[in-house]
């Protein structure tokens, strides 16, 4: 038999003014399975909270509705308050007498009607209600960094440093990713290589740190705190023990013509190389496409001239099974492909060329050994064109409806850089907006303008064209009303910017959602920008969206406080209104493991028994209750009625239904 | 085999060497091009209008008798091309042009686009086959040849679907296929004046000039196009930069048809 | 038989809110904080998510003699739970033509996305519902009639 | 017409949503016919957001545009300048005695070469 206790709180004159309290709680008195009912001033006061504690040990109470303000409010005081009279905290129920009645009614006697159905609502409720107890998982005290880029190095560093292990899986063969390819950085121009080296370099030392380049995510099982985490570690054909990174193989490669890479493509390598100069780690890869050895069967000279024996033709493939408390997702960016944009001449132009390869050009440790020469003939440009928001901000279809953010202010930077060190040098740039928000931002685009004399020019290009040898830029003066052509030796494309295509993968195995441009969606987008809704997976830089060098480092640190946060715990308590399916009703479906936006839903093959010594083995749906976030939406997919939600099943707010409307 | 064919207006008076030509070299490659009846002139420009109905009937009714005959709607004209190809589109996607089109046309069945618009050229490239052109040229055309697209025949592109607006190759292959050997020019896809000759003839001079300047800067020979108003503004205002023919009469050359 | 001009009296729908936890029904505390007021005929049934609204907890709602009833989630996109809303959305979509085959008035049901911020919009948009329900009469095709015994 | 009633009627016959304009000019960029024109492809979408009837009605440029598409092809924002250009010149031909071109001018412009379609096409675009 049900013992319902009803507290009625005034609120001081909050309620009491417009709802007659007294009289709610004398009519209390008499609901069915009400045993005691009370008002006072303040419920959720010490003295309030004594009130019900009391109550709820004299009467032996089996439950309580407090009529008082919204739940979003006291809901956890009143929860403690009993928890601490040895009642479950979760056959408490608030009616919201004040936010939804007292407050926004004039008339007593209508307030008061109002108040008597609201708590009667939740007597119907609380009647229904189970005890619940939140559940507890371990954590496996392990970090998993996906993507070694600037984004993955910050996470893994600041998470190791607070003494937790961290593995950085990067697909490349050395992490550094796209930052490592740049020149110089904007706002301060100082290196890329020589801000980011040292710390791929304390990556490569720390010693809670495990690199696990030329890898790749197979396969993602369990949950936060505890995920089960598949790595496929390529085959590089070279053994990572033994490489000492010499590059006499390198050297010896008859195979030369590769395209490198790392240098987007603009000069070759040989098909056994070290990515780049400062690579982390420093050992040797086989490209398999291009080794004359592995691919006839005949060669074998880097062998040969391996003094240690590192290089390994039979390699193969190798798997990984590791557990990591949390996940970072770091996956970054790659320009768009340009082929929808064939009035600006790329794929038919040596010389026109993408940022991306322009920061190639002008890097000392480029194709060019840092001098900036046209592609086609090596000559020094003498009028270099940029052209801005290139697939960017364009919802014709072609390219990406976002604005990829990066573009106004590398532009202003290489413009700069040219007009430096080539004073010489004509540089106009075309721009639809320059948008330039952040700290010393406007002020470096402007001393481009200002100081270094960049022609700025305000319209969009149509054409670019070759004739007599010259690239010719058509296009729109909007400030002159002009349409104007510009003889150019280079031109340059800011192409937008697209998250990396692996990641669409990775979003898959890990249940995290992702939007219709494949950046991962973030929990909140104010407040949890650094949370993806699955629980502990975490996201930091470009694959979250665009952003700049100094705001991807922020968000990375920022995961690393989270994970850090997560890590530390030796337990994670979880919420226990989560699904629950009746497995004897349940068909085996699987509609609602399609709709959880969480993967919370798994099945197993269980047995039952039928009666007369028979068993039978049936699929049935098994929510993870660790996982599960309790919204609800399975418990309305699933079509034979198995499922349902704790704390909110469908009996309890039928139950209300017919509270309110019974008249 | 039999196509339907709409051979429009000028196909019939000034630019008979087009239509003739075309007509003789698919008959050599096993194509029958059968004219539709009662066709009707397309009207030359497409009538962007949203509210124009009336001047997109004569499209219409050409579909219809081609939906009910093989499916298959043959133009050789690039100005019919485009007018019959983006009525086409929109009986297929516009509900209200539809709606009142089939209106006004009262037939027995109401037409919905279910007809195909294809262009010579697409049809030398899919039911011939270059490559069977190829092998069918007794008299290979040894020139440096640049193809002129200009405006028609390729925009929009998305419902024209010819081939790539910025950076077309199907004339090249064409070019390639007769033995030829195509020049690409960067105003190949630019528009020769077109229309506005007859109001103010500076422009379509200076534009004209430009293409042929541009194939001529890139080596080219002659000139092919698929147009006729092309071709007379080409001709008219290049005062014989370079020579401009259609490219059925470099077919014809090339499979050694008599005309 | 009874006097109807005499005995009449003005009619009040009773309508039941479905509001979810995160968005509605916090946009429902602020326009009471805000004092904005509403008719006192709307009572709300706090859901963790608009998702977890069954289409037969309104059929109920109507069997048990509600005359409207309202469904409130975040705005599409704002989600707590990232898709709820749009689950939520498809789902009333069906609901809202089987109604129209029962011969519901499609108004006595509606759908409304009301932020946590939205206390303004939570008041006008109760305050127009229920007018409009008040317009519409009693709902009188889905009850139970034994519902309606006890008046 | 009212000024209202031009600009509702100029939106409705382009078929283009001209707020989708994002102002990058691409289109004058590209126009062949640019330096012929007094309003300029990308003025035709920014008048007619301005709501600005008269510049539009007395345009000659709606006489020049080529109607090429080369503008439709590259906006980023799917808008079609010369949709708006054709409604505004559709919208002038359409008033009484407008018509763009007049019989009398047409046998002293005709020679040998001149195809039908040049004719037609030119009467289809500056006739009503």
């Amino acid at each position: 038999m049900q013992r319902i206790g009803v507290f009625i709180c005034w609120c001081g004159s909050n309620i009491a003014a417009t709802v007659d309290v007294e009289r709610v709680a004398e009519i209390m008195k008499s609901e069915p399975g009400v045993v005691y009912s009370a008002n006072y001033q303040y419920m959720c006061s010490e003295n309030g909270q004594q009130l019900i504690k009391q109550a709820i040990k004299e009467h032996n109470l089996t439950g309580i509705v407090v009529g008082a303000c919204s739940p979003r409010m006291h809901e956890a005081t009143f929860r403690k308050a009993a928890e601490a009279a040895g009642l479950n905290p979760y056959m408490v129920e608030i009616a919201n007498i004040r936010e939804h009645c007292s407050w926004i009614h004039k008339d007593m006697e209508e307030a008061t009607e109002k108040a008597v159905v609201l708590v009667r609502t939740a007597i119907a409720k609380v009647k229904l209600n189970a005890p619940l107890t939140a559940g507890e998982s371990p954590v496996v005290k392990r970090a998993l960094v996906i993507g070694g880029g600037i984004a993955g190095i910050q996470a893994a560093l600041d998470i190791a440093d607070a003494g937790f292990e961290v593995d950085i899986v990067e697909k490349n063969a050395t992490i550094g990713g796209r930052m490592a390819q740049l020149d110089k950085t904007f706002p301060t121009l100082d290196c890329s290589a020589c801000i980011l080296t040292p710390k791929m370099v304390d990556c490569a030392q720390h010693e809670k740190i495990d690199i696990l380049s030329y890898s790749e995510i197979e396969d993602v099982k369990g949950f936060v705190g505890n995920f089960s985490v598949t790595i496929r570690k390529k085959a590089r054909y070279v053994d990572e023990t033994k490489c000492t990174g010499c590059k006499i193989c390198m050297e010896k490669c008859p195979s030369k013509k590769g395209l490198n890479t790392f240098n987007m493509g603009l000069n070759t390598r040989p098909a056994i190389h070290i990515p780049f100069a400062q690579a982390i780690p420093n050992v040797a890869v086989i490209d398999p496409e291009q080794c004359i050895k592995l691919k006839t069967g005949k060669c074998g000279i880097c062998q040969k001239f391996c003094g240690v024996g590192a290089i390994d033709y039979e390699q193969k493939d190798t798997f990984i099974e590791r557990q990591y408390g949390a996940i970072v997702v770091a996956t970054g960016f790659k320009p768009i492909s340009l082929e929808s944009f064939n009035e600006y001449g790329y794929d038919d132009n040596k010389d026109v060329i993408t940022s991306l390869e322009l920061e190639r050009l002008m890097n000392a440790a480029g194709p060019t050994n840092g001098v900036l020469l046209r592609p086609s003939d090596g000559e020094h440009p003498k009028v270099i064109t940029f052209i801005q928001c290139v697939g960017s901000r364009d919802t014709s279809g072609c390219g990406k409806p976002y604005c990829s953010k990066v573009c106004c202010m590398y532009t202003a930077k290489h413009a700069m850089l040219i007009r430096e060190k080539y004073p010489d040098t004509e540089v106009h740039v075309f721009y639809i907006d320059v948008r330039t928000p952040g700290k010393n931002y406007d002020e470096f685009f402007r001393r481009a303008v200002e100081q270094y004399g960049v022609d700025y020019i305000k319209g969009m290009v149509g054409k670019v064209y070759n004739e007599n040898g010259k690239l010719m830029v058509q296009g729109s003066n909007l400030i002159d009303n002009e349409q104007v052509t510009i003889e150019s030796d280079l031109v340059v494309l800011a192409a937008a910017i697209e998250p990396e295509p692996s990641v669409r993968k990775i979003a898959t195995l890990l249940t995290a959602s992702i939007d219709t441009n494949n950046f991962l969606t973030e929990s909140h987008a104010k407040l949890r920008p650094v949370e993806s809704p699955t629980a502990g997976v975490y996201l930091a830089g470009m694959c979250q969206g665009p952003k700049d060098i100094p705001e991807t480092v922020s968000q990375a640190s920022a995961c690393a406080a989270k994970v850090i946060g997560l890590l530390v715990k030796d337990k994670l308590k979880t919420n226990p209104c989560v699904a629950t399916p009746d497995e004897m009703m349940c068909n085996g479906c699987s509609q609602c493991a399609n709709v959880c936006a969480y993967g919370a839903i798994t099945y197993i093959d269980k047995e039952f028994r039928l009666g007369g010594g028979k068993t039978e083995v049936r699929r049935v749906a098994s929510v993870n209750p660790a996982v599960c976030q309790g919204c609800g939406a399975c418990t309305v997919t699933c079509p034979s009625g198995a499922m349902d939600l704790k704390g909110f099943s469908s009996k309890q707010i039928m139950s209300e239904v017919e509270a309110i409307c019974k008249k | 085999m039999k196509i339907s064919y709409y051979p429009g207006c000028t196909l019939k008076t000034k630019a008979k060497d087009l239509d003739v030509t075309a007509r003789l070299c698919a008959k050599a490659l096993g194509v029958e091009m059968e004219e539709i009846e009662n066709w009707q002139c397309c009207g030359a420009v497409y009538p962007m209008a949203t509210d124009e109905i009336a001047t997109k009937l004569s499209a219409v009714r050409a579909l219809d008798h081609a939906k009910h005959n093989g499916g298959k709607l043959l133009t050789l004209c690039s100005a019919c091309h485009n007018v019959i190809k983006r009525t086409n589109e929109d009986m297929k996607t516009n509900d209200d042009i539809r709606f009142r089109a089939n209106n006004y046309l009262q037939l027995d069945e109401p037409y919905g686009g279910e007809a195909e618009v294809l262009h010579y050229l697409e049809m030398l490239k899919t039911v011939v086959g270059f490559d069977n052109i190829k092998k069918a040229v007794v008299n290979p055309v040894k020139r440096k040849i640049g193809a002129y697209y200009g405006c028609l025949l390729l925009r929009p592109s998305g419902v024209m679907a010819f081939d790539n607006p910025e950076n077309p190759t199907i004339i090249e292959d064409f070019i390639r296929a007769i033995g030829g050997t195509p020049v690409i020019y960067p105003f190949r896809n630019e528009c020769c004046g077109a229309y506005v000759s007859l109001k103010n003839s500076d422009l379509p001079k200076q534009k004209s000039k430009k293409v042929l300047m541009s194939a001529k800067e890139k080596g080219a020979e002659e000139i092919i196009t698929a147009c006729p108003l092309c071709l007379y503004n080409l001709q008219v205002n290049g005062e014989g930069t370079l020579p401009v023919k259609y490219f059925t009469e470099l077919l014809a050359e090339a499979l050694g048809v008599q005309v | 038989m009874q006097e109807v001009t005499t005995e009449k009296k003005e009619f009040v729908p009773n309508i039941v809110a479905f509001c979810c936890n995160w968005c509605s029904y916090a946009g429902a505390d602020l326009a009471g904080s805000s004092r904005l007021s509403y008719p006192a005929n709307v009572k709300i049934i706090r859901v963790p998510c608009s998702c977890r609204v069954n289409p037969s907890f309104i059929l109920k709602a109507y069997q048990q003699g509600a005359d409207g009833v309202i469904l409130c989630g975040c705005h599409p996109g704002d989600c707590h739970y990232v898709t709820g809303n749009y689950y939520a959305r498809r789902r009333m979509s069906l609901l809202f033509s089987f109604l129209n085959y029962m011969g519901i008035e499609k108004e006595r049901t509606r759908v409304e996305w009301v932020s946590a911020a939205e206390g303004q919009r939570f008041s006008a948009v109760m305050n127009d519902f229920v007018k409009t329900v008040t317009a519409l009469g009693e709902n009188r095709k889905l009850t139970d009639l034994r519902v309606k015994e006890g008046e | 017409m009212t000024k209202e009633e031009y600009v509702e009627t100029i939106n409705r016959i382009s078929g283009t949503d001209v707020r989708k304009c994002m102002k990058c000019g691409k289109c004058s960029g590209r126009c062949p016919a640019f330096k012929d024109m007094d309003i300029k492809p990308h003025q035709f979408v920014s008048l007619l957001v301005k709501g600005d009837v008269d510049a539009l009605l007395e345009s000659k440029a709606i006489w020049h545009c080529l109607s090429c598409m080369a503008c439709v092809e590259r906006c980023p924002r799917g808008v079609a300048p010369a949709a708006v250009v054709e409604a505004v010149r559709d919208t002038v031909v359409r008033m009484q005695g407008n018509n763009g071109v007049k019989a009398e001018d047409i046998p002293p412009v005709v020679d040998e070469l001149i195809p039908q379609q040049l004719l037609v096409s030119a009467y289809r675009k500056y006739n009503k």
